[in-house]
């Protein structure tokens, strides 16, 4: 799950680390009160930014500055309501305007390969760090945090000193430290901070300041975390997308008109490539998961159905934990309250699969015995629906 | 021989009083699998699997009273990280553990553990491994097996049992198949497997199925390149259709950037001279190109 | 620093673990309220014992039953000033006395030999537990915890099912791992329940409770524990030790005639071992430690004179981190404003050892250059001074 | 020869400007010992010891600009057990930590990680070690030693100085003196310092001063009978007045019950053909009844 920049903000704030301060804003007039209060301490000037959970606000213009109330309210207004890649802001965040000194990268996250946190840094932050570390990866330092212990001491010291934070060291470490603190201390996969910014003070004195703040968390720990769960935009989430998680269901809808229903993540890939491959296109990645039940099935159908363009639907479960005969009678009870008439092939193989067929027989449904016959009369059904 | 399990495997099923562990315990007895206890703390002394199976508290009793030497972990995602711990402290040599969502970061202060330790961790979040004819550890339906001598090895659940059933479609035999798990963070590599098989005198070729995500694959393909001599290997990539920057299920598979797409891995896995197919079906053909019979 | 019964059992209660609730008095008539608080708990009995920190309270009479608020008052009135292997009672601690079904130790210390921290538990409880791990060693289970995650679940587990806890297993490992965890979050040396007892209460159900505590921390560490140091008993602590504590001096009070300052523990206890060898008896143990300073060394010779016993002084120390002529100057400033005279033989070798001669010579100080010199001349001056 | 230290030890001092740290980074400068490198956090670029000494903000750095294969550390208590970790992940080989008043859990933290490197940890709460006439680490003053071929290990401090000066004074000289350090967690034993000193070709004979506490003596003893081959050995223990149960200063000498006392260590090493000396001067007479010549 991502967090917004303001919570993600929160969190950091909440672990010691220095963030300026900063207010939410829905609406223009919130926006404009805010300015007023954060004018002063950003020497005159206001940063609006954009609260959606996609990258890039600043080149789409969701990003700026205002040099007063009235220009705060205007600026907002403009963001508020702005689509940036599809999703809709609703929120921006109102903060001082920071006088920036140099601008630094650090981040944590997940290093899958050596099973350890792997804290980055650099001296060229506020930048794109991908481009970054593919162009110069000799401007990146890496560091693998101690599985156990954290971030040692001296490896937050190493850390800065590398990256040409010397002067503002001790503060620096202990942010440092802070970022692999929050990360394990709220099951998050990459705590990042870009810029993280030595900042100069109206009254001329410098401190290193976290900028922005980009925090994922790992959601197979969000349960031990129920704070977070909070977190989670119901705004910026599709209803879908909600009932899809409630369920316990991995659902990403696509653009094609054939639905899918799969159990495992890697068996509904492989079956979306295959319609690709066939000639069709996927409506959906759709993953019921280990040990289907008859309503987790009738809930996934639900999913598939609700999206219009879906012009065919092609089940494929191979069982293992999921018995093939559950599933099956999922989709008998599914088909019993479906809503829109679709054709439907299910393929149903191992674990209760004998039974599976038997409740399908019984049912009248389009079955087919191999993934690449079912991909065919998948792709044949949403061409001749699409006719 | 064959990898990983086989008739001498001796297994403690951990968890062997719920509802996933006592089902699958007897699916694997029932395949001939020596299922010589259970462990379910507070439960020790009763007996499991119609009353042929000894339950204990502990693993380190049950290693003591029955000479166990795999596990099978069908524990909750609270309990299995410690689940894995106990059983590598009570001396287990290879341990599946079947169990999902278990938390990144629980696995990252496990493994370090595991490294120190000489037990072999499969998984989390894997379907286990079946040594066909001798042994089945985990979940992977017995039905779609045939004896013989590939060696399968892959990130998936599902997807595994449909390449596995194409290669006993096409008369193909497995010696051991095993999903290594697709969590971020878990206990085998495609490498290691790779290496037991290469070393496996049963094992005269490899099937690879990987996915998006990570660098597995092409890590695997980098050890193909230099230390497979010999060995035909065959290999199925899923994900070319998903889109960038999503996340396609718990399995923690994301493509960012140009790196760990589905394209990048088939073109790593056949710069090392891999044969990579399109589909799962075409997988029995690119073997027998590469010399493979079946019957 | 050993902690009371009554601050032990806060601790295990402050980390959630199962300690009956109870009271301390320190008078008669607040034992006697306090009988009345807890007698209905106890099935008309409440236990008071005696809060001192010495083994051996149930043997000395410090523990006793009362049955009623009478007789509670009475029981108090006999423990309080009691004096129990030198030390006064100036406390008891009041509570409900338990009924108990069976009784089991568990113990947390921390092992040298293998760099970890042990668990102890025995099904054999509310003994004499050294005397069961030599008798019977089997009888004792011994775990180590890891060293980075503490006490596993499974390891709590193990100890539980081992020591026969079988029935309150959860309770039990929980309290198994509570103890690890009170040992690691106060830096204590030792944490210990004894007896650690399945109790019955009136209604007849059954639990598992820690019946009594036994917490030393480690006196390296408390600097970080302020809440700990606060714990520290005045009553029961010696001004003198006090003193010495202040002045980060190690010093223990003996019997002998020949006071001893010394630097380092295991010259100090060389020179004790000397003199005792030579016919005389010390009359304490000082350590002045590392780098010691001149107002250290006043305060040092302040406590050895507050001896009475005291009949001759040997300063015997080799100059390392502590440099001699800083020792000399501060005995020459000590002598200056010495309440009673006593004869002094100094010894001063190694870093600015020359100087330091200087210093003493100028001073008029019997000087010796062997250890075994100076040993002999204050055993003389300690015979001389008695006869 | 002699062990720990010699002439190609390249010392890093941690803690080179504070005062302690600099106080004997110029004695051991003074004694002869490559001090190449210093390292505090911040003062990095600045030059110790009158400008010969560049000083570093990281260990790593440290290393790799001035190639130091041992470091010393003079850091307060608070920062010591980082300062221990930030040597041994630096690569370096020897590592000596003066500082007392360590929390024992914090260097129960400590040591796994040390014990998993190929870094040797000597303390901490130790005097350090000098092989006579060739290198000094640490604070053990330099007049009282004269080369020879006796090496000296102890648990205490000053304690050590008052037997090697009482075997410079009988004319025995020392290969190489260490202090291990009293600390109820440390880094090395008596054995492992035991170990070194019978492989060491300069050194043949060894003298053990021990005190009451602990078991380090007894497993000594017990190493000693099993494989101490032909090398005298003469001991000493501290704390035959001692009263039990009572803590003799911070050292952590502890008597409880009947283990760890002075007598029972004593008699531990004569079981082991050990000679025990009653007083610091009289070890001297028993190294040379072992067959020791001094000159």
């Amino acid at each position: 799950m991502k967090l917004q920049e303001f919570h993600a903000r929160r969190l950091l704030a909440a672990a010691g680390l220095p963030v300026p301060p900063s207010s939410v804003a829905e609406t223009p007039a919130q926006a404009r009160a805010a300015a007023e209060e954060h004018l002063p301490a950003g020497g005159g000037k206001v940063v609006i930014k954009a609260q959606v959970l996609v990258g890039g606000r600043g080149k789409a213009g969701g990003v700026k500055l205002a040099g007063s109330p009235d220009e705060a309210e205007e600026v907002a207004r403009a963001i508020l309501g702005m689509e940036i890649k599809g999703i809709t802001v609703r929120r921006v965040l109102v903060g001082p305007a920071a006088e920036i000194v140099r601008e630094f990268y650090l981040g944590a996250a997940l290093d899958r390969r050596a099973r350890r946190i792997l804290l980055m840094g650099s001296g060229e932050g506020g930048v794109d760090i991908e481009q970054v570390a593919a162009e110069r990866p000799d401007a990146i330092t890496y560091i693998h945090a101690d599985p156990h212990l954290g971030l040692l001491p001296y490896q937050a010291r190493r850390m800065v000193f590398e990256i040409g934070l010397r002067e503002h060291w001790k503060q620096a470490a202990a942010i440092a430290t802070g970022l692999v603190k929050v990360m394990r201390e709220n099951d998050a996969d990459l705590v990042e901070v870009n810029p993280l910014a030595i900042v100069r003070a109206a009254d001329g004195t410098e401190t290193v300041q976290c900028l922005d703040a980009k925090i994922t968390l790992d959601d197979s720990a969000l349960h031990r975390h129920p704070d977070l769960e909070q977190m989670r935009d119901p705004d910026e989430e599709d209803p879908v997308d909600r009932e899809a998680r409630e369920q316990d269901i991995s659902y990403i809808r696509l653009d094609g008109t054939i639905g899918c229903m799969v159990n495992g993540a890697g068996l509904a890939m492989t079956t979306m490539d295959l319609i690709k491959r066939a000639g069709g296109e996927p409506a959906n990645f759709l993953d019921i998961g280990g040990g289907a039940r008859a309503d987790k099935v009738a809930a996934a159908m639900r999913l598939i159905l609700g999206d219009a363009n879906v012009k065919a639907i092609l089940v494929n479960i191979f069982g293992g934990i999921a018995r093939g005969d559950e599933v099956a009678r999922g989709i008998v009870e599914a088909r019993k309250v479906q809503t829109r008439d679709v054709p439907m092939v299910v393929r149903i193989v191992g674990t209760n699969a004998a039974e599976a067929a038997e409740i399908l027989r019984a049912g009248s449904f389009d079955t087919a015995a191999s993934l690449d016959q079912a991909v065919e009369m998948a792709v044949a059904a949403a061409s001749a629906a699409a006719a | 021989m064959s990898i990983l399990v086989d008739r001498d495997t001796r297994l403690l099923v951990q968890g062997i009083t719920g509802r996933e562990g006592e089902f699958h315990a007897r699916q694997m007895q029932e395949y001939g699998t020596q299922v010589v206890a259970g462990v379910t703390p507070g439960k020790g002394g009763q007996r499991a699997l119609d009353g042929n199976v000894p339950v204990f508290d502990t693993c380190v009793r049950a290693v003591a009273e029955t000479g166990a030497n795999a596990s099978v972990i069908y524990v909750p995602a609270s309990g299995a990280p410690d689940a894995i711990l106990e059983a590598v402290a009570a001396g287990i040599e290879t341990v599946f553990c079947i169990t999902e969502h278990i938390p990144a970061l629980d696995m990252l202060e496990v493994m370090p553990v595991v490294e120190r330790s000489r037990a072999r961790l499969i998984g989390p979040n894997c379907p286990g491994a079946t040594s066909v004819g001798k042994a089945k550890v985990g979940i992977i339906p017995a039905a779609i097996h045939r004896q013989g001598t590939v060696g399968v090895v892959s990130r998936s659940g599902t997807l595994t049992y449909e390449v596995v059933q194409a290669l006993t479609d096409a008369g193909i035999g497995q010696s051991t198949c095993v999903g290594i798990g697709g969590d971020p963070i878990n206990g085998s590599t495609f490498v290691d497997m790779l290496e037991l098989f290469v070393a496996d005198p049963e094992t005269e070729a490899v099937v690879l199925i990987g996915e998006i995500g990570g660098d597995a694959e092409e890590r695997a393909a980098a050890w193909a390149a230099e230390r497979l001599k010999g060995t035909p290997m065959a290999a199925f990539i899923a994900g070319r259709t998903a889109p960038p920057g999503r996340r396609m299920g718990h399995a923690g598979a994301i493509i960012s950037g140009g790196s760990g797409t589905a394209e990048g891995k088939a073109a790593a896995l056949e710069a090392a001279g891999i044969r990579v197919a399109g589909s799962p079906t075409e997988i029995p053909a690119l073997l027998q190109e590469a010399g493979v019979r079946g019957d």
